[in-house]
């Protein structure tokens, strides 16, 4: 998995590119979600379009992540989910947890 | 069907990055056997759940133990067995990841996500120790998630 | 390197539209080993040929019969060995069809690019029958055709 | 294996795609080539480039189609090889047998 960022209006937009699987790219998104937070950021924008694979180990770093963050009282959202990541989100019923946007503009407004 | 009777079998250590090759073996399998792209994936996705769990909780990560797969295809039923070399586990035990008090665990999605996608999801505990997992798919019925079960 | 002392087994029944699992699972290991799109694909290659063979002129085309095949990673060397449940056939006697009189025959390429693309290709003839080949690749070498042998 | 032809200037152009390989694809491509010449065309240009991946025996059967329009007195000629296409042509040889372009136009003329 790669992870490259940019900030918009004080979001932090984290692009998230390859497997989200276990033993690849789930420890890594602790860690990119960490430093975010270590770095002060609060208001997490997570990119998942090129996201091209995911597991439940993967599913259950993201659920972690949305706990750190919310701990922490930032905000953790997502953008751009692939159809199939959309469906695992729902059928674990993840999809009621997680605000999800089409669009960066709006979903930067949002925070 | 001509691919009646087939039978395939795979062993590898356990090893995290050995998942993708039983992953890839039934997605191959599931295409061969005239599934489209999200019925082979969606089954694919349970055969990696099953091997990450065997590899992780069974096997414990010990690369000298060995997951063993087997496919076999009667008719349009798929069936594949996954085992390990671990102590096994009481599946009784296992809560249910749509429960509000899991819903934001970490973990616990992957045998939810097997039996998702799958028809039957059944395990078996050998005396000298060992899980055995047995899961069938009937390919004709119209493949996984977003078809048979949304 | 982590991921020594691998070993992938896999056995498959003799159809050829199962040729492609024992390939891909070949190219995944090449490529989590580390080597690069085209040397993998060029040992893909080699083992697809091989497993061609050992259906077609091994066990022809019986369904009934398996061919096996196992992988395994020490250092850097990658170690093949595909078996059949056939008749065997006397290497001596297969021809170069590089040799001008066999230039523009439709077969006899098989054996040829597997010695192109591997180190070491080697039979052997088991007392009760059956085919077993071993083909070894150093993957530090350097990939495949390319670079090694163009 | 999937064929698609279009004919210039009295040479009938056939692209392939996908694989030929034992048991996929090369029958088809001899199927192909016969029944070209069995409506008489002589002048076959087979378009490579989508051609994913190829085998020995594929390469056989390739061998033998430009022997069949030979022997009939046509010309069968490659364009838009793919590199490993190249390469494993080159290894055996067989580069030197074949006529291989990398313009249709050209190509086309050259019959
Ligand atoms: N092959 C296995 N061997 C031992 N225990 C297992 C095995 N498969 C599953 N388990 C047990 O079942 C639990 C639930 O598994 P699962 O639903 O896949 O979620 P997770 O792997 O995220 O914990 C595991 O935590 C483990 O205790
Ligand atoms: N596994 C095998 N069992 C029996 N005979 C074999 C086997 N592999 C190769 N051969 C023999 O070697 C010959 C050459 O094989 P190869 O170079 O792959 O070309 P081809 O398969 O096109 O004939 C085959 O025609 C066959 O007679």
């Amino acid at each position: 998995m790669k992870a490259s960022s940019k900030t918009i209006d004080g979001v932090e937009v984290i692009k998230l590119d390859g497997k989200i699987t276990i033993g690849s790219g789930d420890q890594q998104l602790r860690e990119i979600i960490t430093s975010a937070i270590n770095q002060g950021k609060s208001k997490i924008l997570l990119e998942m379009s090129g996201v091209t694979t995911i597991d439940s180990s993967g599913i259950g770093e993201l659920v972690g992540s949305y706990t750190t963050v919310t701990n922490r009282g930032g905000k953790l959202k997502l953008l751009h989910l692939p159809a199939k990541l959309n469906e695992l989100l729902h059928v674990t019923q993840l999809i009621t947890v997680f605000e999800v946007y089409e669009n960066e503009q709006e979903a930067v407004k949002s925070f | 069907m001509e691919r009646d009777g087939e039978r395939i079998e795979i062993t590898i250590s356990s090893r995290f990055e050995n998942i993708e090759l039983v992953q890839v073996i039934a997605e191959h399998l599931c295409e061969n056997a005239g599934l489209d792209e999200d019925g082979s994936h969606w089954i694919g996705m349970a055969v990696r759940e099953a091997v990450a769990n065997a590899i992780k909780h069974g096997n414990k990560l010990d690369a000298r133990k060995k997951v063993n797969a087997t496919f076999q295809l009667h008719d349009s039923e798929l069936r594949i067995h996954i085992s390990d070399e671990g102590e096994g586990f009481d599946p009784k035990t296992i809560g249910d990841p749509l429960n509000p008090q899991n819903l934001m665990k970490t973990s616990g999605r992957g045998i939810f996500y097997m039996k998702t996608f799958m028809d039957q999801v059944q395990y078996e505990f050998q005396p000298g120790g060992g899980t055995s997992l047995m899961m069938t798919k009937n390919l004709a019925k119209g493949s996984g998630l977003a078809s048979s079960k949304i």
